[in-house]
């Protein structure tokens, strides 16, 4: 199987406090790869690295190589507008833009200069549809967003991301303010997705992880613990911590 | 003797229920006199008729365009102007000693009285600019007496934006200014257009800077170099000079209530947004 | 969505004005453009007549734009000589530094010492007058009234109307700082005309009923006594140019020099120039 | 990978933001500029303490004395203050600690239309109705001190409330919730805890209520009767700085024009130094 990602020697500081130690890791094409560990494990600042959101934060220092495709993406002269473009982000919080169903999800083409409304119809309907929402908004595009529900708001995001057309969706634990049921429909829709993507999935809970991904990876105080295939970490785990965390000992 | 505390209570309560509806009195006061005495000499003739024999008779009417144009030129310069330092103070660059700079820079703006602006506008741009009494001059002047209440409202209002659409927008891979243009300024331009309504009222009813910079012909203004009268102006010099006081009180009102009906809807848009974010 | 349109509308609404405001633009540069235009600035007492002046001669000359400015006899006198109007407008007689100008008598102009209607003095002679302003005489009741501090008038530093008096009432004699000032021949008469205790001097073509205007040295101030050279608190009203006039301001001057132009300043309760000749 | 065009517009558009913020910089620098380019030969020519602190204002004749108008000026203000503060105050405390949700839905944009009332409108009500009340009932002409100080005192009010309720609404919570669970009435809490803990705040919306009420000008011109005398009592009437400016600049030229911006040069100074103080005073709680 191909490496999309790979990690290099990846250390992280907020105002010298470190938050991730010397990360190395290779993240598979056209898999789910699970992140998961206790909060302040170094798990979200790993994600936010791989599209450099982490730019917006204050008093960040980082070390080390993430390729992308064999390109280093924190290297200071990336573009990082056009990185961003080919990597979506689907935050814990359902944050849709205060505007219509429609214009959320055409946000990101919009940007890419895509202003024809028969293109822009197709995108829309096609990423709905992947996102499994399609069918319960379809008669409403043009309404506000805001109106949705929870989940709905969750998979409008997910579906806004897959509009940008990216190679690789980051989710940041997208599941943590819904219900089973609307968690269930986002778990199916990724599962359909990672023909196309290559998804990471950050996640404390353990359960979704096992459910969805195909490679899991274990972070405790911003190391690497232990990764590898799924099955394998949930019912062999090499590491006592990995253990005591899946059985539900801490975190 | 130490009277009761609870007694007290309830007395102060009594009197500060007086001492707010009183003020508050003072305003109702002001305006039903305007009202009162205006309406009776207000009509569209009024409205749209040119005065005669120094405004002792007829209308109001190149005062009106007048107004309406100074207004309109000045908000225009004032907009992008006082738009554009808000959003570079809010979006694009971290407090500094810069950033501090140039806020006590809008406050000191801010604090000047208008015969300041008035003096500085007559001499800058009326006598060295030489663009003399004109339209052009007084809505110069009056930019920059505007500009610090639409950066403080526009600021304001750019600020209580949530951080978290800005998130997303970049996530969605938009450029600062897409999403400043897309996100930022769509979310916040209830809270801007209560600043330019306010600026709104405060230019229409200047007198000190506006007398001085576009001078006080009762002529209509037909272009940026014509001299013009002012609404708020007229009404002064009607006032003033003793030329006819139901003449007076009628601008009077016209003035009060448009700047009223300006200032309510400012507010009216600002209450919508706070109930909106809360 | 809501705050899109909302932008919309600003938005177009501001195109609209710019818009509006350049085609107006447009539009009055090619009026201007067949029009003859004459700016006339200065004094604010010569100002309501000229006003008045402009509003005949427009209508019988369409094609004239008559500006007619405030600003004060010393404001025309200046502008006229950087030549930023056509005609300066003069209530007082030009200093030395300023006589490279032409001075073009208009009409005469009394000035009325006025009170108001409930006072019942009519008459006060010069010194009294000139007492009163001084701050030398500050009681009504020194004046045969009541017993109430007399509320005197003055106008402002530079007014011609200001001058004229303190030439031709108080001789030299400096006017009282404690007196108030109003800055124009209307706010003056205005305090007259609400205050029974005041006293103030005003353009005797602005006297109306609501003030009445005070003999001087028993003689009434009117056109008549003007003219019989009774009445002695007389100024010339002036145009200034400077150079050649253009041809509209030399046309315009010309009218208001006419029988017709007279006979309005005339009917103002000013003196014309040929009764006093 | 290279830099793409919307990277490169960004970067036009965050300079021309950068000189929209530094206008406003600019605009001051001019203004200052100017005033003093104008102001400040005369101080140099006829001598500050001539100008400062000399009684004869006679500018056609030499003489530019201003102080009568710098004691009038602060008068006027110390004026509207004693009638604007406290009343400002009360309302500041009614709309923060009394008033109902509902009431103040009402009564605090209603307080702040006072503020977009223009001053000339003011001014005129004044002529109209308070000066002939003063001369009726207390004396003079009723173009006075007292008359000016009025109008300016209920001009002031939108401003000082406004600061005042901003002081009191942040005060915390916790303060008054410990002084109420101790058995203190509402009164007792108010004054002696919220007012108290608010007091810088308040005493900026004071100072900036004197440096409207300094800076205002077409108000004082029509009620204040304009004589250059220091008044003697509450009923004479007296000259502004700003009245100076506004009264005079239309007439003046030569040394008159440049004496009235001398006037300019010490109303703007009186007012920065508010200012200042206004900030001190606000940031010295910050600091605390």
């Amino acid at each position: 199987m191909d490496i999309k990602i790979q990690i290099r020697q990846l250390s992280v500081s907020y105002n010298g406090t470190p938050a991730l130690r010397s990360i190395t890791l290779d993240i598979y094409k056209n898999c789910i790869t699970g992140f998961m560990g206790p909060a302040g494990s170094g798990k979200s600042t790993l994600i936010t690295l791989i599209n450099r959101m982490i730019d917006f934060e204050e008093g960040v220092r980082y070390d080390g190589e993430i390729r992308i495709d064999g390109i280093n993406v924190l290297d200071p002269a990336v573009d990082v507008v056009a990185l961003r473009r080919r990597i979506g982000m689907v935050f814990a919080v359902p944050l849709p833009l205060p505007r219509s169903i429609f214009d959320n999800i055409a946000y990101g083409p919009r940007l890419k200069g895509i202003t024809n409304m028969t293109d822009l119809y197709a995108i829309v309907e096609d990423s709905l549809k992947k996102a499994f929402l399609f069918d319960e908004v379809k008669d409403r595009l043009m309404t506000s967003a805001m109106k949705l529900s929870g989940g709905q708001q969750q998979r409008l995001c997910l579906a806004r991301t897959l509009a940008l057309q990216p190679d690789i969706i980051l989710l940041d634990e997208p599941c943590s303010g819904l219900d089973p049921i609307s968690t269930a429909k986002i778990e199916e829709a990724l599962s359909e997705l990672k023909k196309d993507y290559t998804i990471i999935l950050v996640s404390n809970n353990t359960k979704q992880i096992a459910r969805t991904s195909d490679y899991a990876a274990f972070f405790y105080m911003g190391e690497l613990i232990e990764f590898g295939e799924t099955p394998r970490i949930f019912t062999n785990p090499s590491q006592k911590k990995t253990e005591d965390y899946i059985q539900g000992k801490f975190g | 003797m130490r009277l009761p505390p609870r007694f007290v209570n309830t007395l102060v309560a009594l009197l500060l229920d007086l001492v707010a509806l009183g003020t508050v009195g003072i305003l109702v006061v002001i305006v039903c006199v305007i009202v009162v005495k205006g309406i009776a000499y207000i009509d569209l003739n009024f409205l749209f008729t040119y005065p005669e024999d120094m405004g002792r008779h007829g209308g109001v009417f190149p005062s009106l365009i007048g107004t309406i144009f100074l207004v309109a030129l000045s908000i225009c310069f004032a907009t992008p102007l006082g738009l554009g330092t808000a959003i570079y103070l809010t979006e694009y660059t971290k407090e500094t000693m810069m950033t501090k700079t140039i806020r006590f820079g809008v406050e000191s703006l801010a604090g000047i009285p208008s015969i300041l602006y008035g003096l500085f506008g007559f001499i800058f741009f009326v006598i060295k600019l030489k663009m003399g009494w004109s339209l052009i001059s007084g809505a110069l002047t009056l930019t920059i007496m505007i500009l610090p209440t639409i950066i403080r409202t526009s600021e304001e209002a750019i600020k209580a934006v949530p951080r978290s659409l800005r998130i997303v927008s970049h996530s969605l891979g938009a450029t600062l200014w897409e999403t400043t243009l897309k996100v930022v300024l769509p979310c916040a331009a209830p809270g801007i257009l209560t600043g330019i309504m306010l600026s709104i009222g405060r230019a229409v009813g200047e007198t000190a800077a506006v007398i001085f910079t576009m001078g006080s012909s009762l002529r209509l203004p037909t272009s940026l170099f014509d001299s013009g009268r002012t609404l708020a102006v007229h009404f002064y010099i009607l006032a003033r000079e003793g030329i006819s006081m139901e003449k007076a009180y009628a601008t009077a009102l016209v003035l009060v209530v448009s700047i009223l009906a300006v200032n309510i809807l400012a507010y009216y848009i600002m209450h919508k947004v706070i109930a909106k974010y809360s | 969505m809501a705050v899109v349109t909302f932008m919309r509308v600003v938005g177009a609404a501001i195109i609209c004005l710019l818009i509006s405001a350049a085609c107006g633009n447009q539009t009055s540069s090619q009026v201007v453009y067949r029009r003859h235009v004459v700016t006339i600035a200065g004094s604010t007492s010569v100002m309501p007549f000229t006003e008045k002046l402009a509003e005949h001669f427009m209508i019988e000359h369409p094609n004239f734009i008559i500006n007619v400015q405030s600003g004060g006899s010393t404001a025309g006198i200046q502008a006229c000589l950087n030549r930023t109007v056509d005609i300066g407008m003069s209530s007082r007689e030009l200093k030395h530094e300023e006589k490279s100008l032409t001075e073009i008598i208009i009409c005469y102009d009394g000035i009325a010492v006025i009170v108001n209607p409930e006072n019942p003095i009519r008459a006060l002679s010069l010194q009294q007058i000139r007492d009163i302003f001084a701050g030398v005489l500050t009681n009504w009741k020194a004046l045969g009234w009541i017993d109430r501090r007399i509320d005197a008038v003055t106008r402002e530093e530079g007014s011609g109307t200001r001058s004229a008096f303190e030439e031709l009432v108080m001789h030299g004699a400096a006017i009282d700082d404690g007196i108030m000032v109003q800055d124009s021949n209307g706010s003056v008469k205005e305090v007259v005309a609400t205050d029974p205790y005041a006293i103030g001097y005003v353009s005797l073509g602005m006297v109306d009923t609501r003030v009445v205007a005070l003999h001087v040295d028993y003689v009434r101030p009117s056109v008549e006594t003007i003219l019989a050279r009774q009445y002695k608190i007389v100024r010339p009203f002036l145009y200034l140019i400077n150079g050649t006039p253009s041809g509209p301001a030399q046309q315009f001057i010309t009218y208001v020099l006419s029988k017709d132009g007279q006979k309005i300043l005339e009917r103002e309760g000013l003196i014309p120039v040929y009764a006093k000749k | 990978m290279p830099k793409n065009r919307a990277v490169l517009i960004d970067q036009i558009i965050k300079q021309t933001m950068r000189i929209c913020a530094f206008s406003s910089l600019f605009f001051l620098f001019l203004i200052f500029l100017f005033i003093l380019i104008e102001g400040l030969p005369l101080f140099y020519r006829v001598g500050v303490g001539n100008i400062i602190a000399g009684f004869k204002w006679a500018p056609t004749k030499g003489a530019f004395g201003i102080f009568p108008m710098i004691v009038s000026s602060f008068l006027v203000t110390i004026g509207a203050l004693i009638l604007g503060a406290p009343l400002g105050l009360a309302c500041a405390v009614y709309l923060a600690e009394y008033a109902g949700k509902k009431k103040k839905l009402f009564l605090k944009p209603a307080l702040e239309l006072l503020a977009g009332i223009p001053s000339v409108v003011y001014g005129f009500l004044g002529v109209i109705y308070i000066v002939p009340l003063i001369r009726t009932y207390c004396g003079g002409s009723g173009f006075s001190l007292l008359a000016a100080a009025i109008v300016l005192g209920v001009m002031i009010l939108p401003t000082v409330i406004s600061i005042s309720y901003d002081a009191l609404m942040s005060v915390p919570r916790t303060y008054r919730e410990g002084s109420l669970a101790m058995g203190a009435t509402k009164w007792q809490t108010t004054y002696r805890v919220v007012i108290p803990a608010a007091s810088s705040g308040i005493l900026a919306s004071f100072i900036l209520g004197m440096g409207r009420a300094i800076g205002e000008t077409m108000a004082v011109i029509m009620v204040a009767g304009n004589a250059l005398r220091i008044p003697g009592s509450i009923l004479d009437p007296l000259r502004t700085l700003t009245s100076n400016i506004a009264l005079e600049l239309a007439y003046a030229s030569g040394d008159h024009r440049l004496g009235l911006f001398s006037t300019g040069v010490v109303l703007l100074i009186i007012i920065m130094i508010l200012n200042y103080l206004a900030n001190f005073v606000i940031r010295q709680k910050v600091i605390k």
